[in-house]
């Protein structure tokens, strides 16, 4: 019971932080969200008898996938609805 | 066995993979060994398409699993005939560009010439493959090349059209594993030819789902009209060697694995007429909007999804004729193209000028490569004695075989519209005004080798076609007669 | 070997080398032409013991050979052009890309002669092919900034014929099972019960090569602006392929004398009629004469297609006959409009005048010329269109048909009279002093053509027996013919060469009193030499006939040209380029909208997928 | 209005897709009859200990049956570090100063890192040996392993990758995986054909060339993806081209 | 084991769709940003839900009531009958891989297109039309 409980549990998370990921302005946050869903996931590849897939995307999707997103968006713009770099011609020199 | 399938796979990327190393030690390994490479692979084509017209097919099987269990390599005389083809354009297109890659700074070319050459052994793969699942793989990394090198130039809008690529690309493979999963669920096989044989105990919502999924993951792959709005761009944007690889090898790629879905996976009604449709909506749009182009090669690039749209109607139609006429036309296709975009990659590259305004007056600088070009651009609107009239002549007979009249006149109408915007190019070429400007980069010897290789194909194919029937005739069978297939490939346990 | 491969290598290994040596030497391109235009036409004299070539090619079994209909269109076709060849070595001289010209030309007549030469539907649609796109290069020769408009508006139409003829042909293949078009015509291919649109189809294609009214917009601005040593063989030869090809489809409705297909038959007189009318009036119309003989050629072809569809043996006669006919005085007719344009730099009518002086030789082929196109005996054309009226007045029953006609060859006088006058009489003017004759090469053709036409107004004969002998080939049997005399149906006959003598009499005398009159010491007084009246000539007046030389008849008949068929394709093309223009938005160029579409298409998918797939 | 049309098709898709799966019961056996395989699935299941004496049937599948695919794999990841090289990072032309994006980081985290990497690099290396026995192997060990490496990456600004030594060795792992390949292959005449001499179950040393494989592609995997962050850290924000 | 079985067949609706339901779910929302969000990571961002949706679908599939994961480890070698699907399982280990490359050759892209555009908004880039 508390095995089913759980996995509801997990879906939920995943979902919820699916939305999260999609409607957060902070790219930051969305970007962890989408950490969550990873860890959540390979939990729940764990739980359906597959560790090799879990291995995986914990190592890929939690690390290496967030690692990439951040570096992106720190090149460029943090905020949904902010996409234009403020000063434009900063580096037109 | 000393040659076989494999070496298409593994000799690219035992090349790909030492290019690296060997780039440290001589500098000029990179453009090089592709070339070697390739022309291995034009080799071991004829060697093994020698071997399956004696033998009907050749079936190598990976890791000795014999199929179904393992993956397994299928050489027919169809997949023999593009592997062949393939192979040939990539070893041209190699040839053609090997000095433009010159004017890239040092290591810039490493990237350029493992991309390209994977990208055509990554084609040559997705059609050779007998597996499902291995063929999805190959189209990554056909996909993956593909975005890759359409963002090669790093300028503003090859990023962009890059991404456009990688969006639809993404959609795709997408939809690609959902058809997987559900076939595999169903069948619980991933080779071909087992699907092909368990596929009519498949339960027929599942199946028709399936297939949607492929039709739209392989349609974008194919560049079908909706799905297709990654391919302008892309032509337009990519290094021209690989805009001519684009339309020579992917697009051949692509519509191969739709034909191989189609024709032996499923048997379900309705796809021919589902075909028809869709490649002549593909074929009248695109022309549609390479009329009006400013820009030449996005002119070649909508000018190739209406080729690809004539394809997908031949197929449709789907009598041996009509495959015939259909693979009779990528191979047309496939050279002609190819030619476009080479000669045209020379009049931007000495008008510096990427919109049609360039072309003008360009028969005083470059006068072959205009003849090329014009000579180009008549076989591709399908005026003889050149080789593209004798594949549109076969299909528009298979056409009249199943009295589709309004489908005749159709094309021919959409083959009106495309005479037009083929000959005011023409005409610019020769009769436009062109601004005085005396430097002129004339073409490189082995870009001349290549172009004329090809623009002699066209000639001698248009004027005896026999050359080449025989070989697509039996190609054509081959795709057509499914039991064969299934039969060859499981019965060899 | 064969003379049709022998001809056919000739010509094209011409073209190459033409191509070919225009780069390394500019005077050799023209003889080189010239010569292996020669060669191929000296195997004319093996050609009537030639066996038929069967061989199969891309699956399709093809086969040339000759019948005495083909070698009637071979010889107009390699003689015209051999002569147009000798010509153009020095009309062309000092023009640029002479290897494109000779090259793009000997192209074309290989396809004329290829589709002449073809037994079976594919090769006929290969040459056809072949000889649209070779002379649309010739055509875009001269217009550079025309190329969008007048060489694609040729393309076009040329394309949209011989597409139409395509489907026709596959479906032959389909519904007969063949491509042999001798066992096509025999199977029943062109009758009307099977399938009508394959007739329609085969007549539209030949129909739009003849410039039959609504689709001859190409025609005048492609035989005017090529270059004209060209347009003689284009409107000389070219156009009469599209009269073979309608002969070959109307053979079924000869042979079969087919009831149905009289409506068929009246619309393409009618038509035919209708061209013959308006391209005359707008031929009269012109200023520049290039663009008279242009249409004036249209309204020529128009008398051909509506002798060809009155169907009887003295209509097909009078075709066969007309088409020798023109193909000689419009060949003839052009060339001498290219040795002004050469000699004086322009053809417009309203700049020059008074050539005769200058160009007396010129002067003389025009006169036959402008003779033969208007029907005066003893010059040839005179024996087409005594074929013609009789074969309409006693055989069609179309009376109507016959009055337009009357109307269309009478206006033909006013421009023929026009073009005689604009060019070659009137004041002489001060910038056409430095005019000389025009150089030899260029008159050794003209007058051959001009001789020739003679010849045949007196001994009809020598064209007669050809045609009666092609005419069988077609399905009509025991055509009477005599050599130097007319016949008509009430039994009277008329010896021509004695109206030949006595009008060649009337001439010598015209000729030796003139002769005599300009002996007097007489002063040539230009136009704008007016200072004996005690006036000076200003800058901008007229005093010159040349211009608004049929005003008042341009103005009676303004109404007619209101109604511009160039303008109603012209609006059609715009209309249909501005839809692809704004169709093409669809691709907006925005990567989310392409997701969408696939989205989009992929829920279309699998809401009907239970209707697109079963 | 878009954004209903959206709504609505992709409420199409969730539908259709949901439709279908409930015609695959979830937890039901698809694998077929195992003792006489008609389905791939049984036949990896029976196969893999059996024949090839290799305890975890994923490893077999990716490596042996499947090993194709893999290569293809292996192959996407080193085109996709290819790619990203030649679309962001050109040493050739950008005359960009080498400089790394790090986090400003205590000397706590720096000194925890140095600690830790050794530490990760083991357990990327224990992963893809064991690949063949237990859960894991060469991409979950290289992905382990390029985790390792991008702890050092970013919290060391001087921390060099050695470049040369990364090429080496991803280009050395490649073509022994390839050359493992072309061993089978002419050995067997088979490509990727693993060897008859597969040990036995659940030993170090089983499944014949299948470790020898995982090993490659964990190598090679590790140094790709280090690559492909190498890149990504390296350039500059908001720096024009 | 047993009574995880008596209650999986007792709540097997539940789970179906807590497992079927979450991974279709996830498509949909990734499709969702795919097409409505206009800022090209939050794209990347929904192409891997998208991505994620897929590869949980994939490995749902394989799964069969009361299995262990597929490796013989010592103690289970005969317990092949109870083993969990492995195809599925291998093919989302390439189809992750797969999926990062396309991820991170995505990025790249993105951060190409903001140094020449100066913006991320995907409306905004489309220099390349008609």
């Amino acid at each position: 019971m508390a095995l089913i409980l759980f996995l509801i549990i997990m879906a939920l998370i995943l979902i919820a932080a699916a939305i999260f990921a999609v409607m957060q302005k902070d790219l930051l946050f969305a970007v962890l969200a989408t950490g969550i869903i990873s860890v959540v996931l390979s939990v729940f590849f764990y739980v359906l008898q597959a560790p090799d897939v879990a291995i995986t995307e914990a190592a890929i999707g939690i690390a290496l996938t967030t690692i990439i997103f951040i570096i992106t968006i720190r090149n460029t713009s943090r905020n949904e609805d902010e996409y234009t770099e403020n000063h434009i011609n900063k580096f037109d020199k | 066995m000393v040659i076989s399938p494999v070496h298409y796979i593994v000799a690219p990327l035992l090349a790909a993979f030492a290019i690296p190393l060997l780039s440290k030690i001589y500098k000029d390994a990179a453009r090089v060994v592709p070339g070697i490479v390739l022309f291995y692979n034009v080799i071991i084509s004829f060697v093994l398409m020698k071997q399956v017209l004696k033998q009907g097919m050749i079936n190598e099987v990976i890791a000795g699993w014999q199929p179904p269990w393992g993956i397994n390599l299928v050489l027919t005389p169809f997949t023999g005939f593009l592997a062949a083809m393939i192979s040939v354009m990539g070893f041209i297109i190699w040839l053609y560009g090997f000095r433009f890659k010159r004017t890239l700074k040092g290591g810039v070319v490493k990237y350029y010439e493992i991309l390209q050459m994977m990208m055509i052994a990554g084609s040559i793969g997705v059609i050779i493959t007998g597996d499902l699942f291995n063929m999805f793989v190959f189209i990554e990394i056909v996909g993956i090349t593909a975005y890759s090198l359409t963002a090669f130039y790093r300028d503003r809008n090859g990023a962009e059209a890059g991404f456009k690529y990688l969006l639809l690309g993404s959609l795709a493979s997408t939809f690609l594993l959902l058809a997987i999963l559900l076939i595999y669920t169903q069948t619980g096989t991933l080779n071909m030819a087992q699907i092909a044989e368990r596929m009519p105990e498949v339960s027929s919502g599942i199946k028709i789902t399936a297939l949607v999924f492929f039709l739209i993951a392989l349609g974008i792959e194919a560049e079908m009209f909706p799905l297709n709005g990654w391919a302008p761009d892309a032509y337009e944007q990519a290094p021209s060697p690989t805009s001519a690889t684009f339309a020579a090898v992917v697009s051949i790629a692509g519509v191969y694995a739709l034909v191989r879905i189609l024709f032996t996976l499923f048997d379900v009604a309705g796809v021919h007429q589902y075909l028809i449709v869709m490649g002549f909506v593909t074929m009248l749009v695109a022309e549609i909007a390479a009329v009006s182009q400013k820009n030449l090669k996005r002119m070649l690039a909508y000018s190739s999804i209406g080729q690809v749209g004539l394809v997908l109607i031949a197929f449709g139609v789907g009598s041996p004729l009509a495959v015939f006429g259909a693979l009779f036309l990528m191979l047309n296709h496939a050279v002609i193209k190819s030619l476009l975009f080479m000669t045209g990659s020379y009049f931007i590259y000495n008008s510096g000028e990427k919109r049609l305004e360039g072309l003008n007056g360009m028969h005083k600088r470059l006068p072959y490569v205009s003849a090329l070009f014009s000579l180009a651009a008549f076989a591709i609107i399908g005026f003889p004695p050149f080789s593209g009239f004798w594949s549109k002549f076969y299909i528009l007979i298979a056409a009249s075989d199943q009295k589709m009249i309004f489908l005749i006149i159709g094309i021919l109408l959409v083959t009106i519209i495309e005479l037009v915007y083929y000959l005011r190019s023409v005409g610019r070429i020769y009769f436009a005004k062109e601004e005085m400007q005396d430097i002129a980069h004339k073409p490189s010897v082995n870009a001349l080798i290549a172009m004329s290789f090809l623009a002699l194909f066209i000639i001698i194919i248009g004027i005896y076609p026999d050359i080449i029937t025989g070989y697509i005739n039996q190609a054509a069978a081959a795709l057509l007669d499914k039991t064969h297939y299934v039969q060859q490939i499981l019965g060899s346990k | 070997m064969n003379p049709i491969i022998s001809i056919l290598l000739i010509l094209f290994a011409g073209s190459v080398l033409a191509f070919g040596i225009d780069s390394i030497n500019r005077k050799w391109t023209g003889w080189i032409a010239f010569i292996s235009m020669l060669l191929a036409a000296l195997n004319l004299f093996y050609l009537a013991q030639t066996s038929d070539l069967v061989f199969s090619l891309g699956g399709v079994s093809l086969k040339w050979g000759f019948s005495s209909l083909r070698l009637y269109f071979v010889y107009i076709i390699l003689i015209l052009s051999l002569l147009s060849f000798l010509y153009s070595i020095d009309y062309m001289k000092g023009k640029a890309r002479l290897g494109y010209f000779y090259g793009a030309f000997l192209l074309t007549v290989l396809g004329m002669f290829g589709v002449v030469i073809s037994k079976d539907f594919v090769s006929f649609f290969i040459f056809w092919e072949i000889m649209t796109w070779s002379s649309f290069l010739l055509i875009i020769y001269n217009a550079y900034y025309k190329v969008k408009t007048q060489g694609l508006k040729y393309m076009i139409f040329s394309a949209i014929g011989a597409y139409a003829m395509l489907t026709a042909i596959v479906f032959i293949y389909h519904y007969y099972g063949t491509f042999d078009i001798a066992v096509a015509i025999k199977g029943g291919v062109f009758s009307f019960e099977n399938h009508i649109f394959i007739p329609l189809f085969f007549a539209l294609g030949f129909a739009i090569k003849a410039a039959i009214m609504p689709f001859h917009i190409w025609a005048p601005s492609a035989y005017a602006d090529s270059p004209m040593s060209f347009t003689a063989v284009f409107s000389g030869a070219m156009s009469k392929m599209g009269v073979f090809g309608l002969l070959l489809v109307l053979a079924t409705y000869y042979a079969l004398h087919n009831p149905d297909a009289y409506v068929f038959s009246q619309i393409l007189a009618w038509l035919g009629g209708i061209t013959a009318a308006m391209a005359t009036i707008y031929a009269l119309i012109q200023t520049d004469a290039k663009r008279l003989l242009a249409y004036s050629s249209i309204s020529q072809l128009g008398y051909i297609v509506v002798a060809l569809s009155t169907g009887t043996k003295l209509g097909v006669m009078a075709a066969l006959y007309l088409a020798v006919l023109h193909a000689v005085f419009k060949g003839a007719l052009f060339m001498v409009a290219g040795a002004v344009e050469k000699q004086a730099g322009t053809t417009d009518m309203t700049k020059i005048s008074g050539l005769i002086r200058k160009m007396p030789w010129t002067f003389f082929v025009a006169l036959v010329s402008v003779i033969a196109l208007t029907g005066i005996p003893p010059v040839g054309g005179f024996v087409g269109k005594w074929l013609l009226y009789e074969a309409l007045i006693t055989e069609s029953n179309n009376y109507f048909l016959v009055i337009v006609i009357f109307f269309s060859s009478t206006a033909a006088f006013l421009y023929a009279y026009r073009f005689l006058f604009g060019l070659f009489l009137g004041q002489e003017e001060k910038e056409t002093e430095n005019v000389k004759e025009a150089p030899i090469k260029m008159l050794i053709p003209m007058l051959i053509l001009a001789i020739v036409a003679i010849v045949t107004g007196i001994m009809p004969g020598l064209i007669f027996k050809p045609a009666a002998v092609a005419m069988q080939e077609i399905g009509f049997e025991n055509v009477n013919w005599q050599m130097t005399a007319l016949s008509n149906v009430w039994g009277n006959q008329t010896d021509l060469s004695i109206i030949g003598m006595f009008i060649a009499a009337v001439f010598v005398l015209i000729f030796t009193f003139l002769t005599f009159k300009g002996k007097k010491n007489t002063r040539f007084v230009g136009t704008k030499d007016i200072s004996s009246s005690g006036e000076l000539w200003q800058e901008g007046e007229n005093w010159t006939f040349q211009q608004d030389f049929y005003k008042p008849f341009e103005r009676a008949a303004a109404p007619l040209y209101k109604y511009k068929m160039n303008k109603i394709w012209e609006d059609l093309g715009n209309a249909l380029e501005a839809f692809f223009n704004f169709f093409r938005r669809i691709y907006t160029g925005n990567g989310q909208t392409y997701a969408l579409y696939v989205i989009g298409f992929l829920a279309l998918l699998l809401l009907f997928k239970d209707y697109i797939f079963k | 209005m878009k954004r209903y049309i959206i709504f609505l098709f992709i409420a199409v898709l969730g539908w259709t897709l949901a439709q279908t799966f409930r015609a695959i019961p979830f937890g039901a056996d698809r694998r077929g009859n195992l003792d006489q395989p008609d389905r791939v699935a049984a036949f990896y299941l029976k196969e893999s200990p059996e024949t090839l004496q290799t305890a975890n049937s994923i490893t077999a599948i990716v490596v042996n049956f499947r090993g194709f695919d893999t290569l293809g794999e292996v192959t996407v990841l080193f085109l996709a570090a290819t790619g990203l090289a030649s679309i962001l990072y050109r040493k050739e032309e950008d005359d960009e100063t080498e400089e790394r994006i790090t986090l400003i980081s205590s000397s706590l985290v720096r000194t925890g890192a140095k600690i830790l990497f050794p530490l990760i690099l083991l357990l990327g290396i224990y992963v893809f040996i064991h690949g063949h026995l237990t859960p894991g192997g060469g991409f979950q060990g290289g992905a382990i392993i390029a985790t390792g490496f991008l702890l050092m990456l970013i919290t060391y600004k001087r921390f060099d990758t050695n470049h040369n030594l990364m090429v080496w060795l991803e280009s050395l792992a490649g073509l022994a995986f390839v050359a493992t390949g072309l061993y089978g292959l002419f050995t067997y005449g088979s490509f990727l054909q693993n060897t008859h001499s597969v040990g036995t179950l659940n030993d170090l040393i089983s499944g014949g060339l299948i470790p020898l494989i995982y090993i490659f592609i964990g190598i090679k995997v590790g140094t790709e993806l280090t690559n492909i962050l190498d890149i990504l850290l390296k350039i500059k924000p908001g720096k024009q081209s | 084991m047993n009574e995880f079985n008596e209650l999986f067949i007792k709540y097997k609706d539940l789970i179906t769709l807590a497992v079927y339901g979450t991974a279709i779910m996830l498509i949909i929302i990734g499709l969702y940003a795919v097409l409505l969000k206009k800022h090209l990571v939050k794209i990347v961002i929904g192409l891997s839900i998208i991505d994620a949706g897929v590869h949980l679908l994939f490995v749902a599939v394989g799964y069969i009531q009361t299995g262990t994961a597929p490796i013989f480890s010592p103690g289970y070698e005969n317990a092949a009958d109870k083993m969990v699907d492995p195809v599925p399982q291998a093919l989302v280990l390439t189809a992750i891989v797969i999926g990062f490359a396309v991820t991170a050759l995505a990025l790249s892209l993105v951060i190409r297109l903001y140094k020449h555009h100066h913006t991320a908004n995907i409306e905004q880039i489309k220099s390349l039309k008609w």
